[in-house]
């Protein structure tokens, strides 16, 4: 019951963090946090490895890619020299076009908010966790089996977008073959 | 012991930040995140409601989840490595040109 | 070859070169060549085949003030091929010390007359690097010059100057600003 | 179409870093982990000793040529004093010569000891360096054994040797080749055949033999890319054509041709070492018999008025040396190294200058090591061998 | 001494005593060599005299994970700027080993390039005659590096 | 409060010293063990043979100045040794070091010798190693060095390239022992064949023992994979600015990771505490001495091999590894579905 609600405030506090961060590697960081929360209501709802998958593809494979982007680019700040100009006059007229997609963001996440309140009160007293049901979601086993033979059209498509994705990041990240600068000569 | 409805209302907060975060950040980078909030907010619902209807599907939705989520990140962060490499800023609005 | 034939070879190379032939106590032939037929001449020491002195062996300077001319740059050359070895000297007089860069015969030759350079105070005309190597770059005089003192009374240097550039300085400015407030 | 911008990164490594020997300093500029540019900033070990040995007398300057290359000191006070021979125009006795090659040979072997050591530390193998120092310490025995000193003995004098060779010079130094030759079966067990040091060491900070000559890399780095030219063969000394050896060439010029050429040294300096050995008598002349320069033995200055004067000439105001230059090129562990050396007639050097093979080699280290990995800059500055003190002096 | 006096002595003594012997008995010494003592220096670390014994091997090359620098060799002027930066990285407590004679006191290099005598530059706790230095006198400055360190009070 | 509590409570404490004594022990044996291999003495004067070496070591680090570069990430610099450290520790708690065991009838019902036993314990460990790579990347990023920027950049690239050949050797042994549970695992390898050759995964699956000990290596970032402080190229790499505490952490958590990086090999591939010969109720002697043997391997290799040059090791890691590693899980899966175990 207490781990619930530890677990949600982190996500939840973590995750606005996250988006209120100046710098990306405390963005990517706090995200971690984030995530270990999400992985620890998993066990909660008795899915171990739902969990234990979770920290080991987000925190371990995702996110340190990111990690390596923003330390490759190197460019930790946003726009500094914009933002200290944005912070003195704040009140002053900003750019409509900034202005514009920042309202329409907001208004749209607390329209998500409201919508889903409503609906979530037309439906009263939803789903009770039964504790009986804990043991059949919780099998590693079953979750292969139900993967591997009611799935396996879908696990195979995914393999395949696997291997397009690996192959088109590989094209957009590689260097254009600029023509090999001759070493300085002073 | 929490219930679904509690788990719900959880993941639509964190849906609602993702959301918030896609519009109001003009940093390539942070928005990616974002996706990546929204993704998990919707793979907290599946795994949710996989655990009220006492069924494995909902975690098997999940793998599958984070698998495009692998995919997008691959995918994205080339992208913005390329992007980089032409403008020198992960601001979306330097990017307004279809060619270059 | 004998050094006789081979200065008789040498005659034949430049004739305007200013050649003058001088006595030697070890292994090389010495000639002294004028310093404004030494580029083309030491070319054609290197290329020609039956010389191919490829190999810049040293180049160094020697100070003999208070005589003039003071300086006198000494280039010992080798041909592998040949089996040869050669001395060949420069002079230079002191209000007037600067000679064309070898750097353009031997890539070899870049350091070793930036040396001279720190050292000597000898101009090398056309060097594509001409600073200090030895030395600190804002250090006063040219020490081997014999009329530079052995020692010298200062206190040692402890600090340098910061290595940063304006972007980062400016840059470091920032950040602190944005911290503080 | 704007430029494409490759991120660069600018590493100052230098002078304090546990890999550059010392004190060399390498602006790099590096893309990820490619070397782009290298600027190598040298004088960081400046030490006047060309200046300070115009003050001297000839046979004080002998210490210090020791310390400028301090990993070849014997072999530099040799190349010394074979210039200022030159000058006086002494004829060595033929024991003197042989005692003189055999202890440039040794001084060969320690150096390259200590690269071998340094080389394999840098790529990683660590024991390699102890095993080597192991060797070596058997060598700088045999220092103490000659005078009494580790590093710089100073046994070399104009006209000759400081003293005769002391009692079991010869078998200390037999045991020591014979210990040698096995343990460089060892030190090649750890290397030569070792996959990952092949991968580290091929196809890496490779120079051409045009350029080597080029940039006046003769020696071994030379060698291993193909120059055949070895001072000892092609402008013999001290009657090293009378000696039995091979000069030891690769064709590739990389790290480990240059790996393979100095282990090679290393066994043919080991014949040579044989060889002098067997021509050296345990006793002997160990200076010229020439009243200018050879102080006279210590009897005679008790009982002789002439020697007496003779003695205290020599160690009061020292020798003169005819006016004249002279530069003797010898062979030395880092390629062909002499002294120019120019008298204007008095008891003290007008000029004194070392020929140094770790300078130019410093030089071509742009040269070889752009377009590499930073690891590779590493193995390529260990292959040089370079000794900041020889660069500096 | 005034804080001293509040807390129970024998607990602060032994916590003293237990530190200085820390520190005597792990001194690392950042890589740092200059000209031919380098050498020598080297040679110490190697299994004939084999510093380890007195669990000081460990060289480190970073400067923040020292605790003693031996000056080994002569300091020219444009290396001194360096070196004091080197000894600023340092964390305290902090040594200093001036070994062989051109780090002491210039040695024969009484010119234009060289400092004579590295204490112009830095603080020098122990000297090192010779030139260069035997490993074995190099052991023995560290022995009295030792001694001075059991002397001297936990900062 | 029952005595299986207290005992659980035991084995957390006994397990968490045991680890910080194996670090220290480590570093005594790395020392001797070069020592030896280079014919010296190693440190013979701290302490009887010198066992009190690494204790100096680390009470004159605790009390040394601690530096932080003006120009380094204040949270960040001082977030990543703790992470590191936390992460060596943590993926222990799940390996399990012997049998069920009543303490010689002390306790009324058996416990396992373990922190916590987790039914995924495979998937933990293999999640806690993906998670200590933000220690070393952090580290270096937050240092605003160059030197220690190029060992994170390493090593963040090293652990993700080798993490999956490291995936995959696990897979195959979960294939086999078709269980998640390090405890089902070692307990499917009890047993001997002909009473002599030990059932030991090794003996069936060797060439997974290999892939997983090499991306092991790898993986805790020693010798001759030891890019991240590459000592004669990186200065010491991602740590380069760390002094004091700090970089006490960095160090025991390098010789943590060595220890975890053993036992798990143990208990997946080398029997854990099934050993023929030793009787059951000392099977951790057993396990101590396999862990033991490996972590003498970890020394050795580390004082003979030179290092690989950064791209070589990727280039190892993708095309070498990587493949073998498919291979072999596709070759087990086969064996195991057509022919049983």
């Amino acid at each position: 019951m207490l781990l619930f609600y530890v677990f949600a405030l982190v996500a939840v506090v973590a995750s606005l963090l996250v988006i209120a961060q100046r710098n990306p590697v405390y963005s990517v960081l706090l995200l971690i946090a984030s995530f270990g929360a999400l992985s620890g209501l998993y066990v909660l709802l008795d899915a171990p490895f739902a969990a234990v998958i979770q920290i080991v593809v987000y925190a371990g494979a995702i996110l340190v890619l990111f990690l390596f982007v923003v330390m490759l680019l190197n460019a930790p700040h946003e726009d500094t020299d914009e933002d200290l100009l944005r912070l003195k006059t704040i009140n002053a007229a900003t750019s409509r076009l900034r202005g514009g997609p920042m309202l329409f963001g907001v208004a749209l996440a607390s329209l998500f908010i409201v919508e889903l309140l409503w609906a979530l009160n037309r439906v009263t007293g939803a789903g009770r966790f039964d504790p009986a049901a804990a043991d059949s979601v919780s099998s590693v086993a079953a979750i292969g089996r139900v993967l591997f033979t009611d799935y396996r059209f879908a696990f195979e498509v995914t393999s395949v977008l696997i291997l397009v994705a690996m192959v088109g990041a590989v094209v957009l990240a590689r260097r254009e073959e600029a023509a090999p600068a001759p070493p300085a000569r002073k | 012991m929490p219930s679904l409805t509690d788990y719900l209302i959880l993941s639509a907060l964190l849906f609602a930040i993702g959301t918030a975060g896609v519009f109001v950040r003009r940093n390539l980078i942070t928005i990616l995140l974002s996706i990546e909030i929204m993704l998990n907010a919707v793979n907290l619902t599946f795994v949710a409601f996989g655990r009220a209807l006492g069924s494995v599907d909902g975690q098997i939705i999940v793998f599958f989840v984070m698998t495009v989520a692998a995919a997008e990140a691959a995918v994205g962060l080339a992208i913005v490595i390329a992007l980089f490499r032409h403008r020198e800023s992960l601001n979306p609005e330097a990017f307004t040109t279809l060619k270059w | 070859m004998e050094s006789t034939a081979l200065v008789a070879l040498l005659q034949d190379v430049d004739p305007e070169a200013g050649l003058e032939v001088v006595a030697s106590s070890d292994i090389h032939p010495t000639v002294y060549v004028s310093r404004e037929r030494v580029v083309p001449f030491l070319r054609q020491l290197r290329d020609r085949p039956e010389l191919r002195f490829a190999l810049l062996a040293e180049l160094t300077a020697v100070d003999i003030w208070p005589h003039e001319p003071r300086f006198e740059v000494i280039c010992i050359l080798v041909s592998i091929e040949h089996r040869l070895r050669l001395r060949v000297k420069v002079r230079l007089h002191g209000d007037d010390a600067r000679m064309p860069t070898l750097t353009g015969v031997w890539p070899g030759a870049n350091w070793l007359e930036r040396e001279i350079w720190d050292m000597f105070g000898v101009v090398f005309d056309g060097h594509p690097d001409p600073r200090r190597i030895l030395m600190p770059e804002d250090w006063d005089g040219y020490p081997l010059r014999k009329d530079y003192p052995v020692q010298i009374q200062m206190k040692p240097k402890t600090t340098e100057a910061m290595q940063m550039t304006e972007a980062e300085f400016r840059a470091n400015l920032l950040n602190d600003r944005l911290t503080r407030s | 179409m704007p430029e494409i911008r490759t991120e660069t990164m600018t590493v100052n490594m230098g002078p304090q870093h546990p890999s550059t020997h010392g004190v060399l300093r390498l602006v790099l500029e590096l893309d990820g982990e490619t070397v782009r540019s290298a600027s190598p900033t040298i004088g960081f070990l400046h030490t006047g000793i060309e200046k300070t040995a115009e003050q001297k007398k000839w046979v004080q300057v002998i210490p210090l040529v020791e310390r400028m290359d301090y990993l070849s000191a014997q072999s530099n006070s040799m190349a010394y004093c074979l210039s200022v021979e030159k000058l006086l125009g002494v004829e060595l006795p033929q024991r003197v010569q042989d005692i003189r090659v055999l202890i440039a040979e040794l001084q060969r072997i320690n150096s390259h000891l200590v690269w071998l050591g340094t080389h394999g530390m840098e790529v990683g193998a660590v024991s390699v360096m102890l095993y080597c120092f192991r060797e070596r310490e058997l060598l700088l025995n045999i220092n103490e054994m000659l005078a009494g000193f580790r590093l710089f003995p100073s046994y070399m004098r104009v006209g000759g040797l400081r003293e005769d060779l002391p009692r079991g010079f010869h078998e200390a130094v037999r045991s020591f080749a014979d210990r040698l030759t096995g343990k460089l079966v060892e030190y090649e067990d750890l290397l030569t055949k070792n996959e990952i040091y092949l991968k580290r060491t091929q196809h890496v900070g490779i120079i051409s033999a045009a350029d080597a000559v080029a940039f006046g890399l003769v020696g071994p780095i030379a060698r291993a890319a193909g120059v055949d030219y070895d001072v000892r063969k092609a402008f013999p000394y001290l009657g090293y054509d009378t000696y039995d050896f091979a000069v030891q060439t690769q064709t590739r010029g990389d790290v480990y041709s240059r790996y393979l050429t100095r282990v090679g040294e290393m066994k043919e300096s080991l014949k040579i070492v044989r060889q002098a050995l067997d021509r050296i008598a345990p006793h002997g002349i160990y200076a010229v018999d020439d009243p200018r320069i050879t102080p006279p033995p210590k009897d005679k200055v008790y009982t002789e008025m002439e020697a007496l004067i003779q003695h205290f000439l020599i160690y009061s105001q020292g020798f003169s040396v005819p006016a004249g230059e002279a530069y003797v090129p010898v062979e030395g562990p880092r390629g062909e190294q002499g002294f120019t050396v120019i008298s204007d007639g008095t008891n003290r050097p007008w000029r004194v200058k070392s020929r140094s093979p770790s300078l130019l080699a410093c030089q071509a280290l742009e040269r070889m090591i752009v377009g590499n990995q930073i690891a590779d800059v590493i193995a390529v500055i260990g292959s040089i061998d370079v000794v900041m003190g020889d660069v500096d002096r | 001494m005034g804080i001293e006096s509040t807390e129970i002595p024998v607990l602060t003594t032994t916590l003293e005593k237990a530190v200085q012997w820390a520190r005597r008995s792990s001194v690392w010494p950042v890589t740092f060599g200059l000209a031919c003592c380098a050498i020598e220096m080297m040679a110490m670390s190697c299994s004939r005299y084999d510093i380890a014994r007195f669990g000081a091997e460990v060289f480190r090359g970073s400067p923040r994970q020292s605790d003693l620098m031996i000056v080994a060799g002569r300091l020219s002027r444009k290396m001194a700027p360096a070196l004091r930066r080197i000894y600023d990285q340092m964390p305290e407590p902090k040594w200093v080993i001036s070994m062989g004679a051109c780090a002491s006191v210039g040695g024969v290099f009484d010119n234009y390039a060289i400092v004579q005598g590295v204490d112009q530059v830095v603080p020098v706790d122990v000297y090192v005659p010779g030139c260069p230095p035997r490993p074995e006198s190099l052991i023995y400055g560290i022995v009295q590096l030792q001694r001075k360190i059991d002397q001297s009070k936990m900062a | 409060m029952n005595a299986v509590l207290i005992a659980e409570i035991v084995i957390l404490g006994f397990v968490f010293h045991a680890l910080l004594i194996s670090a220290a022990a480590m570093v005594w044996v790395e020392r001797k063990v070069a020592a030896w291999l280079q014919q010296r003495l190693g440190p013979i004067l701290v302490g009887p043979a010198g066992l009190l070496q690494p204790f100096a070591d680390i009470i004159k680090l605790i009390f040394k100045e601690e530096l932080r570069p003006a120009a380094a990430d204040k949270w960040l610099f001082y977030l990543a040794p703790a992470i590191s450290a936390t992460c060596s520790f943590a993926a222990f708690a799940v390996v399990p070091f012997g049998g069920e065991t009543t303490f010689m009838g002390l306790l009324d019902r058996p416990v396992k010798l373990q922190v916590a036993d987790v039914n995924v314990a495979v998937l933990v460990i293999f999640a806690i190693a993906s998670m200590s790579v933000y220690g070393i990347v952090l580290a270096g990023w937050a240092s605003n060095s160059k030197y220690s920027l190029l060992g994170a950049l390493r090593s963040s690239a090293q652990m993700i390239s080798y993490e999956l050949s490291y995936g995959m050797a696990l897979a195959s042994v979960l294939v086999m022992a078709n269980s998640l549970s390090l405890t089902d695992i070692v307990n499917a390898q009890e047993g001997a064949w002909l009473g002599v050759l030990p059932r030991w995964f090794v003996v069936l699956n060797p060439v997974g023992f290999l892939i997983f000990f090499t991306a092991g290596i790898a993986e805790t970032n020693r010798a001759p994979f030891d890019f991240p402080e590459a000592e004669q190229e990186l200065v010491a790499g991602y740590h380069t600015e760390y002094s004091s505490m700090s970089f006490a952490l960095f160090f025991q958590a390098e010789y943590v990771n060595m220890v975890t990086v053993s036992a798990v090999a143990t208990d997946l591939f080398l029997g854990g505490w099934h050993t023929p010969l030793i009787p059951a109720a000392i099977g951790w002697f057993g396990f101590l001495l396999k862990i033991s043997f490996l972590l003498f391997f970890y020394v050795w290799m580390r004082w003979t091999l030179p290092r690989y040059r950064y791209d070589q090791l990727m280039a190892f890691g993708w095309k070498v590894l990587l493949p073998v590693s498919v291979l072999n899980l596709l070759f087990v899966s086969a064996w195991v579905l057509y022919f049983g175990f």
